[in-house]
């Protein structure tokens, strides 16, 4: 599918996504409300079948944390990338891991790094620092005066 | 009994597997003896070894007594923990099996003990299917069974038992290692059938006489 | 019932067969390497063989400055090296010296290389426009002080070669 | 960790592999759950060798984070490198001369070489072979040497840099690269003769682990892993790079999905790659190796990603820039990390044994998980 045809397919999916202009791949931004239910259209819709999440992160923007998750579809060939906006003092998001199972480690990974809480993950524990850890590393006003040298 | 003193999980796992192996494999080792024994006829070993004056019983003894040699050492590699059949040590999955606790004097005479087995097991294969301390002969070849005979009996006994160490050796180069189930299957599914098959060819063997 | 059991039987002595003879097909390479381990393997004598082991020349093992014999060096101080440098292994301490017609220029007094940060990434080779610094091809590095890792490179005394800016 | 060993069964064996285990080729800490013999769960402890390398990033500029990419799968760290590259190619719409685009293909297919080799004699030695090992490093010290030769290391290359490559190959590389190619071609039958047809790996190896075709979507997975599961995921074929889409190459596909595909598939691999060389290394254009470059990278603020396949699977950089010498925010979708999300599912019911071979032909490299 090409990109306006994605566009007007998402569209009618949704109609509260806003689309970003420039870029390699379509780029959109969703609400976090009820993020669960346009993750499971964009899954299993016929035209759509994003099956494949190839890359889920965080971006820390200093007022807000995005979300960024990067689909695409083993039998369309065709990609998107699904962006949503979170409040940075409680970011909170629905876990996509039921849909796609490989996003259990990559939000287990970005919840301790970012301090994104997703809801309904079975396993939400830390998987790279220690239980003990304070702070989120990745976010841009973190600072470690013991671990960290600044060159 | 070791692994599971030491206390640790991976020993406790080496230990368990040690033990079904053991039980299972000492049952193919026994049956292969016990055609040794039918053709001999005693359960002396020097009778045995007499027995093999004319020829050692792996060359007298036509296939059933090449198949229970190789029963054999199978057997004896599984006993004895060597690889393939080294489960009890995996080192890919258990680290060291039942001595991995254990380091210094202790770990040498679990090493040593192991060895000790090996020249054991290996010195009875010797014994009962390449003719123990008897010399190399050919048929009717005068000469050559003249040279061979002056070959020290103690040279020709250790050199059958290397041989058969080396082999030992050369399967832990070679083989991937089996897993627990496969190791029982192979056991109770393969050998043992073949093993007793084995032993009634080689009662109608000695009793028809068809050996040489 | 009968050709079954004979197909059975048949297909159980194809199957052993096949194994064994798949497992001495193994043993048949590891012999044939076991009797000629001195054709075949590859085995570098490691520490016996250091005064014939030979490096090849692109071998990064860490960054030298090249003297020539008036003792002179090509490092101007641009510090090129060390903003091109990821961890900071490079530090160029400079000073002012005067030129024969009296003004002053700047020039390194002490080129600080901290082995121990270093990658051997090349980047500071890359880096330096007067080509001043190359890499060596040692690779022995280990030492029992750690200070003994943070290296001058500019020898004492040593001057920037004519001609270059 | 204390809550877990409460939670599991009575009967139930808690035994952790690693942080240092044979098995695990690198410092991953798995907690697994055994009944008897068997796996029940297996959970992953990620992080001992975590360096934090995309918050390195950030401070690093866009010559010098390629450096650090080496350091993540270091068995594919040009391909890695070559993705960096890519990238800030891509974003500063640098054209790379021909010749350094032919270069770099065929350093990336010996890497892919390389990483197999070791992959191949590694995973042998899983499974308790002592022989595969030495002889797939046998092989693998000529790519090493070649390397050496050219890239000037033998492992972490740092070849790569945005515009081209860093400097020309060496003048004996052609000649020794078809010498390897010659070599390894009757090599690799003795790779068949020692463990492929032998009885008790096929019994090893076949209807273990099996990863269905939806499962190995779902969880991500990517490279010969994947595609022994017959996901077609091949970077090189669907969304060609370089000089890929001239070169003729086929996907390696298999449908068993099972611990025997995944080996088989690999294998398949090494003869492509040669195949790719082999097409490459005569009709290396005469030319520049470098496109011309500012001294310091700047990228247009926007975001990008590249996707590269390594030997392991597709790597992927995701670059948020803001417009400065260095990335704002920077991630590395790593194939290791996604393929070792499927290891508890494909493992439970197997016996423990089978754990360590499936972990073998998932071709894990811990600190490309890590990161």
């Amino acid at each position: 599918m090409t990109r306006e045809e994605l566009q007007a397919a998402l569209t009618e999916l949704q109609s509260s996504l806003t689309f970003e202009e420039g870029g390699e791949w379509l780029n959109i931004n969703a609400p976090a409300e009820n993020f669960h239910e346009l993750a499971l259209k964009l899954r299993h819709t016929s035209g759509l079948y994003f099956d494949y999440l190839f890359c889920q992160t965080c971006v820390d923007w200093k007022t807000h944390l995005t979300m960024v998750y990067h689909l695409t579809s083993m039998t369309h060939r065709h990609n998107i990338v699904v962006k949503i906006k979170l409040d940075r003092n409680n970011p909170e998001v629905t876990t996509v891991c039921d849909i796609w199972r490989t996003a259990e480690f990559h939000e287990r990974e970005v919840y301790e790094l970012f301090g994104v809480n997703f809801l309904n993950h079975p396993d939400l524990r830390k998987l790279i620092l220690p239980d003990d850890w304070i702070g989120y590393p990745l976010r841009k006003d973190y600072d470690d005066p013991v671990n960290m040298i600044k060159l | 009994m070791a692994g599971w003193a030491s206390n640790n999980k991976y020993s406790l796992l080496g230990a368990m597997r040690s033990g079904a192996q053991i039980v299972s494999y000492e049952l193919s080792a026994g049956l292969s003896i016990i055609t040794i024994v039918i053709l001999t006829g005693s359960l002396q070993v020097s009778e045995i070894i007499a027995a093999q004056q004319t020829g050692w019983w792996i060359f007298k003894g036509h296939i059933p007594v090449l198949i229970s040699f190789v029963i054999f050492i199978i057997a004896v590699t599984a006993e004895t923990n060597r690889a393939p059949f080294d489960l009890a040590e995996a080192e890919s999955e258990l680290t060291a099996g039942f001595h991995t606790e254990y380091s210094g004097m202790k770990f040498a005479l679990f090493f040593l003990a192991e060895y000790v087995n090996i020249f054991v097991v290996c010195a009875i294969g010797a014994t009962l299917f390449l003719g123990g301390w008897m010399p190399f002969h050919i048929g009717s070849w005068e000469s050559f069974n003249h040279i061979m005979d002056y070959i020290p009996s103690s040279v020709w006994f250790f050199g059958k038992t290397f041989f058969l160490i080396f082999v030992i050796m050369w399967f832990r180069w070679t083989f991937p290692r089996l897993r627990i189930d496969q190791l029982l299957n192979l056991e109770w599914k393969y050998l043992l059938p073949i093993c007793m098959f084995n032993l009634i060819l080689v009662t109608l063997m000695a009793i028809m006489c068809w050996h040489f | 019932m009968l050709a079954l059991l004979k197909m059975f039987i048949k297909e159980y002595i194809k199957d052993v067969w096949g194994a064994i003879s798949s497992l001495l097909k193994g043993m048949k390479l590891t012999g044939y390497y076991f009797m000629h381990h001195n054709k075949e393997a590859i085995t570098e004598q490691y520490p016996d063989n250091r005064k014939t082991l030979k490096m090849a020349d692109r071998f990064r093992g860490e960054v030298v400055m090249p003297h020539d014999e008036n003792n002179e060096h090509a490092c101007t101080g641009c510090t090129a090296c060390e903003l091109a440098c990821p961890n900071g292994t490079i530090k160029i301490i400079t000073k002012m010296e005067p030129t024969p017609e009296g003004k002053k220029k700047k020039a390194i007094d002490t080129f600080v290389y901290r082995l121990e940060l270093c990658t051997m990434c090349n980047l500071c080779i890359e880096a330096c426009p007067t080509d001043a610094i190359k890499m060596d091809q040692t690779f022995e590095h280990s030492v029992f002080d750690r200070r003994l890792l943070t290296k001058k490179l500019n020898k004492p005394e040593s001057k920037v070669r004519e001609g270059i800016e | 960790m204390f809550e877990e060993v409460a939670s599991t069964e009575q009967g139930d064996l808690v035994i952790n592999i690693g942080p240092q285990h044979p098995a695990t080729h690198g410092v991953l800490h798995l907690v697994i759950t055994l009944n008897g013999e068997t796996v029940k769960k297996v959970e992953p402890h990620l992080g001992y060798i975590h360096r934090s390398i995309e918050k390195m990033c950030e401070s690093l500029s866009y010559r010098q984070f390629i450096y650090v990419t080496s350091r993540m799968d270091y068995l594919s760290s040009h391909i890695n490198n070559h993705g960096c590259a890519m990238l800030v190619e891509k974003a500063l719409q640098i054209e790379i001369p021909s010749r350094a685009q032919y270069i770099r293909v065929i350093m990336d297919e010996l890497t892919r070489l390389a990483s197999h080799q070791l992959w191949w004699g590694a995973m042998a030695m899983d499974i308790g072979a002592l022989t595969p090992f030495f002889l797939a490093f046998r092989e693998r010290e000529m790519i090493t040497d070649i390397m050496e030769e050219t890239c000037g290391a033998r492992l972490t290359m740092n070849y790569m840099v945005p515009g081209g490559i860093m400097y020309d190959i060496h003048p004996d590389f052609c000649k020794k690269v078809k010498e390897f190619i010659k070599h390894f071609r009757s090599k690799i039958d003795e790779y068949d003769e020692l463990l492929t047809g032998n009885i008790i790996f096929q019994n090893r190896m076949k209807g273990i682990g099996i990863l269905s075709k939806e499962d190995a979507i779902s969880y991500g997975c990517s490279g010969p892993t994947a595609r022994a599961s017959g996901v077609s995921c091949d970077v090189r074929k669907i969304y060609p790079y370089e000089i890929y889409d001239q070169l003729k190459f086929d996907e390696v596909l298999a449908t068993e999905g099972d611990s025997f595909a995944r080996y088989q598939v690999r294998l398949v691999e090494m003869h492509q790659s040669m195949n790719i060389i082999e097409q490459l290394i005569d009709n290396i254009p005469e030319g520049e190796i470098q496109a011309k470059t500012k001294a310091v990278l700047k990228l247009p603020k926007g975001e990008f990603y590249t996707r590269i396949e390594t030997a392991r699977g597709e790597f992927g950089i995701y670059i948020v820039s803001e417009g400065g010498t260095t990335p704002y925010r920077i991630k590395f979708r790593s194939p290791g990390f996604s393929n070792l999300s499927a290891l508890d599912h494909i493992v439970r019911g197997h016996k423990i044994g089978d754990m360590v071979a499936i972990m073998g032909t998932l071709d894990l490299v811990i600190p490309d998980i890590d990161r």
